[in-house]
């Protein structure tokens, strides 16, 4: 007994000063970076935005009643270092933060369109080395201009503009793509990656005190007085040749590609009355899918895409008679017409003005022809222009919501 | 790095060897030193930074062809 | 006998498939995918069928000698001196694959988890660990092992049915891609960790009914080779053609998991099942080097001995490989060719042949 | 009965010490007058009245509450009595009714004078002149001694050399009351008293069975305390209950206070935090034990008895599992495991995650963590640590001080400790709520099941914070491990989980209906393993044809 205790205590007097709790950081000595932004210098080098929380403004017990009442404090630090790389900017980072960059909580990540441009494998790459990094589910995404100017906006609902944008792309028109999706997607021969492209428009006058606004058309000295408020808004698609940003996709391509893409889950198409073209009917998208059919004949690659939708009408500015089952057919007609001019958009301008595959379309024809593939992977994006792509919208309109016709027609 | 080294190994023989010792268990007590002495032998050295031979190298080695085949 | 405990054939069944998948479990799908990408799932598939011969033949060695252990039927069949030599080069081997199990275990907590803590540390804790249970005798390890497997188990299912929203079954089009000679090789790697089920003839004459051996392997390998399937089937299905660049890709499936903002972040659970996991599976190794130890010289008890092993071990496990890509490179192409031809087939074969030619060991009593 | 108490008496240290006879007990050495009765264990009485009392009396020397009552028996002949016994363990009104009255003034009275004679007179008193319901003899100085110690009266009569023992135990004791370590909602509510007899006669009434045996023997040499050993015969197992009696002979102490003292000097595992043996106040709980083969120690003087084997899973089994509806019943028993894995863990949870793995927490927690931790001046560790110390002292005081002061104590603590201590910034709001959670599920399991949570919480906290994650379940797996490795007489101490006894997971975290629970537990009632008839399902009436 005395002999146990004796080791038991020899043992713990060894263990305790080598404890000396290497990994232990506790939490009021770090700076938990919500989001972080990459851009590149004129030289080469990396600017690393990094917006971090600052946790006083999140109110503990004592802190709501010390500044619960002041309204809009800034809940976030943004910060900037230029560096070499992404881990040599994050360490100079620490000497002005004085704390350990903590990248655990980051939500996004902000690429800078001229970083985009040069390829962004370069700045990439330490978010899925670091184990701090959670690489999986970070949203990434690529900013008009520069990264830092959407980390230093502010959000109007959310504590962190962060978190805003982290449900923006979420849920937003556009491909929501998390990091994971990114490797992916550069990893494979037979697509090309899309990332949202995010970008800060005026949007009126901000609407808490003492909100300093940071945007573009705000020179340095002039922030303070800036009266106008930017909101970060989801403007479109990135489209990159292998990892260099080669060109945009607008609004209604977006549309197009996320339905190639078969990530629609939800949304809403408008389009014209079918008796009367100026008024307009909107359809709400419950259900999406399509299948991408590949066919070769050893010379000839062609696709056939079936675009299917399931959709409940929910606003109509005309008065026809929704009864009639030649409207209803007239309007899933025009529906369809729309998807497909939608789509069509985003290929044409996918195969004439960038030259890539960004659809998949290159994966599903590796599905299937198999024993072709290695003779094409290499130049796919070739095939891809030359390819025929037949696309058919079938659309089923199931409710009209909560009324038949419009109540007001008579 | 060697101290706490040694004072394991000093705790390792206070835990088995009086035990040992006064059940008269010899054989037992004979293989017990050997093999912390070669457990000991190789921390030490290792420790101290001699470079000590990798197994694992060596049966790289013997197994060569096959390991090439399986990593081409 | 060393050993006074006795383990019954559920007991023994639930060594085996911890025996097998603990340490395995976390990065098998990446050597898999390496060589036969989305056709991983028929590597593994292969690699059951495989491994059956194997377990057929631990079994019917231990059958044919139900009292005795590898080590000491060697003798029987080869004779003294060249058996005590074989059993000698099999309990070099069992070192070996617990000091290489060792290092993956400390690689993997502080790889993953605790950066800047010496892997040092780590590995002398995890040691420690597995000694004091290595002390405690094998119907405690048997006992712990019985609590822990089915959390474990349960565990990782639960974490891939949270993951099933981010898999699609298409990432494993098309079939076949691989040519039959990488999926061969793609199988080589998780048929040498089934192929530990060897190490079980240490076992064998612990078992209540030392009969069940055979029902026991054969049923390992399967449940075995089902839950590497579906672990391989998962991984694939989450990530695709980029998994054969991570080192431990079921941890990454887990961070995907995200089920509606509130089951978020279940990398805790797979720590604890890695932490358990690894540390029984090492102490079963441990123990079998331990009792053959003894068992070779002829001890009347294995217990003093443990601690100099692990010693041993520990001190093995950092000279084994100078980093994780070391590692990694040993687990994927120089253990599969090294232990199959050697300890887990070859050896085994040869000896069950001899001993059927020389008709010995009688059929049991 | 003496048969038995013969059986179990120990070997006499102090066989040399006799002390003469006629010689005052003054006399002797300090050691014999702590050994009652052994001392003149050789000694038999004579036939003169006068040298018994006397050397009885010599005996208990300087006792002020043994009284000599001495009387004449028939007129006539003037034959001596004398009654022995202790004031205060007696029934009163028997003694002087039945006893001496019934000796003095109604025997003669009934019974032809001539009859009775001095060499006759012991036979007659003892069949027809008392009128009590039990009734000995013996003419061993050493019994007798202790018979006048357990509270009987002894009655000497003139010219026979034997004593007669009459039962007239009574004292003032506590009555039944609720219990008050383990309360129930649905349920029996008597609890056990300090009475051994009382406590016998409440299980008897409970299992009215010739086969529930209750074997009696003393225990410590200063305090003759009266041992009870339960088992019903036929299911217990053999094996089990000799090895009970043995580790009970085994004992030699001087002072047997509370079963607490038989509970350390037979476990196991003498040095092991886990009890191995429980206690409890519950009649209910102590027959359904015995009926699953268990054996029960009761300890006169204390109302809590002992059951042995005790295995872990009984931590979260109560006695009220057994009588409410199984399915809400076996949600309760799902609820009290979380409570013990959150006892023992989540302060080391807390530490662990806060300061080495914060990526583990969400997003919006991890910041409004981080927003209370601030201005907070310690390591979680130490904050963690400070506060379930403070707890620990809270309750401690709150069991030791009078109940009327415990209500201050209460608010003080919730005062200070919470509402203060946050204010002030010395603690973060979400350790109180760490502690606080962790407190109240450490009391919803067996208590003393919980006792030994509450301590290792400590060195899972000191592992939690130099090691983190690894180090807390590291720090479990090595429990799990002792724990696996412990025993109860016997029995694998976490019998249904490992070894893992598919049977007996019916009663572990789930408890299934009555109708299915057709086995006792595999290795404690392998002895009798059927329960019940299998097939009791109710089924809802059979249609009957018309």
């Amino acid at each position: 007994m005395i002999k146990k205790t004796i080791c038991l205590l020899v043992i713990i007097s060894l263990i305790f000063p080598l404890g000396g709790c290497w990994s232990r950081r506790e939490l009021n000595e770090l700076a938990i970076v919500l989001a972080a932004g990459v851009d590149s210098t004129p030289e080469g080098n990396i600017v690393l935005t990094v917006q971090i929380a600052r946790p006083n403004a999140f109110g503990g017990s004592q802190g709501s009643q010390q500044t619960g009442g002041k309204v809009g404090q800034n809940n976030v630090w943004v910060v900037s270092q230029e560096g070499e790389t992404v881990q040599d900017a994050t360490r100079y980072l620490e000497s002005k933060v004085f704390r350990h960059i903590y990248w655990s909580h980051a939500v996004i990540l902000v690429l800078g369109e001229q970083i985009s441009k040069e390829g962004i494998r370069k700045a990439i790459n330490f978010f899925s080395r670091s184990p701090d990094v959670r690489d999986q589910t970070i949203w990434v995404m690529v900013a008009r201009g520069q990264a830092r100017d959407i980390l230093n906006s502010h959000s109007q609902l959310e504590t962190t503009s962060a978190q805003s944008i982290g449900s923006i792309i979420q849920k937003g028109v556009g491909p929501p793509v998390m990091y994971k999706d990114l490797s992916m997607m550069l990893a494979s021969k037979g697509v090309n990656p899309v990332l949202p492209r995010i970008e800060l428009t005026l949007s009126g006058i901000p609407q808490g005190p003492e909100l300093y606004e940071n945007i573009p058309e705000a020179q340095n000295d002039q922030q303070q007085s800036t009266t106008t408020h930017a909101e970060v808004t989801l403007t479109g698609t990135a489209v990159f040749n292998d990892d260099r940003l080669v060109g945009w996709l607008d609004y209604h391509e977006t549309r197009g590609l996320l339905w190639l893409k078969n990530q629609i889950t939800r949304g809403e198409i408008t389009v014209p009355s079918p008796t009367e073209p100026d008024k307009k009917i909107s359809i709400d998208i419950t259900r999406g899918n399509t299948q991408v059919e590949p066919f070769y004949d050893g010379q000839n690659i062609w696709f056939d895409v079936l675009m299917g939708l399931n959709g409940a009408l929910l606003e109509q500015q005309s008065k026809e008679e929704l009864t009639d089952p030649q409207i209803f057919a007239a309007i899933e007609k025009n529906t369809a017409l729309s998807m497909e001019a939608n789509a069509r958009s985003a290929i044409e301008k996918a195969k004439y003005d960038y030259g890539v595959d960004i659809f998949g379309f290159g994966e599903a024809f590796h599905r299937k022809y198999k024993d072709a593939w290695p003779a094409l992977e290499d130049k796919w994006d070739e095939a891809f222009i030359g390819a025929d792509i037949n696309i058919k919208g079938e659309v089923t309109i199931r409710r009209t919501g909560l009324i038949t016709n419009r109540m007001s027609s008579k | 790095m060697v101290f706490p080294i040694i004072m394991a190994f000093l705790v390792i023989i206070l835990l088995e060897v009086p035990g040992l010792v006064s059940k008269k268990m010899w054989r037992e007590l004979t293989a017990f030193a050997a093999l912390l002495i070669i457990g000991m032998a190789l921390s030490i050295t290792h420790t101290l930074g001699v470079m000590i031979p990798n197994p694992n190298k060596y049966i790289e080695i013997l197994f060569k062809p096959l390991v090439e085949w399986l990593s081409k | 006998m060393l050993e006074e405990g006795r383990i019954s054939g559920g007991q023994a069944l639930m060594l085996n498939i911890t025996m097998i998948i603990a340490t395995t479990l976390i990065s098998a799908p990446t050597i898999v995918a390496n060589h036969a990408r989305q056709d991983a799932w028929l590597a593994m598939l292969l690699a059951t069928l495989l491994a059956l011969p194997i377990a057929w033949i631990t079994a019917k060695l231990g059958t044919l000698f139900p009292t005795k252990t590898l080590v000491e039927y060697t003798e029987d069949i080869l004779g003294k001196w060249p058996g005590k030599l074989l059993s000698l080069l099999y309990l070099l081997w069992f070192i070996n694959i617990c000091s290489v199990m060792i290092r993956e275990y400390g690689n993997f907590i502080v790889d993953a988890f605790m950066m800047e803590t010496p892997l040092m540390i780590v590995n002398i804790l995890g040691t420690a660990l597995a000694a004091y249970t290595v002390k405690k005798g094998l119907e405690v390890l048997a006992r712990v092992n019985q609590i822990f497997l089915p959390l474990i188990i349960v565990s990782i299912l639960l974490v891939f049915l949270l993951a099933l929203p981010e898999m699609k079954l298409e990432r494993f089009l098309p079939v076949f891609e691989a040519h039959w000679v990488d999926i061969f090789r793609g199988a080589m790697a998780p048929l040498t960790w089934m192929g530990e089920i060897s190490t079980f003839a240490m076992l064998i004459p612990f078992l209540v009914q030392p009969g069940q051996a055979r029902h026991t392997t054969v049923i390992t390998i399967l449940l075995v080779g089902l839950f590497f399937t579906l672990l391989v089937v998962a991984s694939v299905a989450t990530f695709g053609p980029i998994i054969d660049n991570m080192i431990y890709p079921v941890l990454s499936t887990t961070r995907v998991v995200n089920i509606a903002q509130f089951i978020e972040r279940p990398e805790p659970l797979i720590m604890a099942i890695w932490i358990t996991g690894g540390l029984l599976k090492i102490s079963i190794f441990y123990y079998v080097i331990v009792l053959g130890c003894a068992q070779w010289l002829t001890l009347k008890d294995y217990r003093p001995l443990v601690l100099p092993v692990g010693v041993i071990l520990v001190a093995l496990s950092s000279i084994v490989a100078r980093n994780i890509l070391e590692l990694v490179h040993f687990i994927a192409y120089v253990w599969p060719p090294y232990a199959l031809l050697t300890f887990e087939f070859g050896i085994p074969l040869t000896l069950l042949v001899i001993a059927l030619v020389r008709k010995q060991g009688g059929n049991g009593p | 009965m003496a048969a038995l108490l013969s059986k179990f008496r120990r070997p006499r240290r102090l066989n040399t010490l006799v002390p003469k006879p006629g010689k005052s007990n003054g006399d002797q050495n300090n050691q014999s007058q702590i050994d009652p009765g052994h001392a003149s264990q050789s000694r038999n009485l004579s036939s003169n009245i006068e040298d018994n009392l006397r050397s009885l009396k010599g005996i208990f020397h300087q006792c002020s509450d043994i009284i000599f009552r001495e009387f004449l028996f028939a007129q006539r002949e003037q034959i001596k009595l004398a009654l022995i016994y202790i004031d205060g363990l007696i029934d009163k009104s028997q003694v002087s009714d039945q006893i001496i009255r019934a000796l003095s003034l109604e025997v003669p009275v009934a019974t032809d004078e001539t009859t009775i004679t001095k060499k006759n007179a012991w036979h007659y008193i003892k069949m027809r002149g008392l009128c009590v319901h039990q009734l000995q003899e013996s003419q061993r100085l050493p019994d007798i001694v202790s018979a006048v110690l357990s509270g009987n009266c002894v009655l000497l009569v003139d010219g026979h050399p034997n004593a007669l023992i009459v039962d007239s135990r009574s004292w003032a004791a506590r009555s039944i009351e609720e219990s008050k370590t383990e309360t129930v909602i649905r349920g029996p509510r008597e609890s056990f008293v300090e009475t051994l007899r009382t406590n016998t006669s409440m299980l008897r009434r409970k299992i009215k069975n010739p086969n529930l045996k209750i074997e009696v023997l003393k225990l410590g040499e200063v305090t003759q305390t009266d041992i009870a050993i339960l088992y019903i015969n036929g299911i217990a197992n053999e094996g089990l209950v000799q090895e009970a009696k043995k580790r009970l002979s085994d004992i030699k102490i001087d002072a047997v206070l509370d079963s607490g003292y038989i509970q350390e000097l037979i476990r196991d595992n003498p040095n092991s935090m886990f009890p191995t043996i429980s206690h409890t106040d519950r009649p209910d709980r102590v027959a359904a034990h015995l009926l699953e083969g268990r054996v029960a120690i009761m300890v006169d003087g204390t109302p809590m008895v002992l059951v042995a084997p005790y295995l872990f899973i009984e931590a979260i089994q109560t006695p009220e599992d057994y009588y409410e509806p199984a399915i809400f019943m076996s949600g309760v028993r799902v609820l009290r495991i979380i409570s013990l894995v959150i006892a023992l863990t989540l302060p080391s949870l807390y530490i662990a995650i806060t300061s080495f793995h914060q990526e583990m927490l969400p997003t919006p927690l991890l910041l409004s963590l981080a927003a209370q931790r601030e201005a907070v001046p310690l390591p979680v560790f130490v904050e963690a640590f400070i506060m379930e110390f403070a707890f620990e002292i809270i309750r401690e005081a709150g069991i030791r001080l009078p109940r009327e002061v415990g209500q201050a104590v209460s608010i003080v603590a919730a005062l200070i400790i919470g509402q203060a201590a946050v204010q002030a910034g010395l603690v973060a709001g979400a350790t109180i709520i760490v502690v606080a959670l962790t407190a109240m599920a450490s009391f919803t399991v067996y208590y003393s099941g919980s006792i030994t949570f509450r301590l290792l919480r400590f060195p899972l906290m000191f592992l939690a914070a130099s090691f983190g994650l690894f180090g807390m379940i590291g720090g479990i797996i090595a429990m799990v491990v002792y724990m696996t490795s412990l025993r109860s007489f016997g029995v694998p101490y976490l019998a249904p989980l490992g070894p893992t006894i598919i049977g007996d997971l019916k009663d572990s975290a789930v408890r299934v209906p009555w109708w299915a629970m057709h086995k006792r537990p595999h290795l404690i009632g392998q002895n009798n393993p059927q329960r019940e008839a299998t097939g009791m399902q109710p089924k809802p009436p059979q249609q009957k044809n018309n």
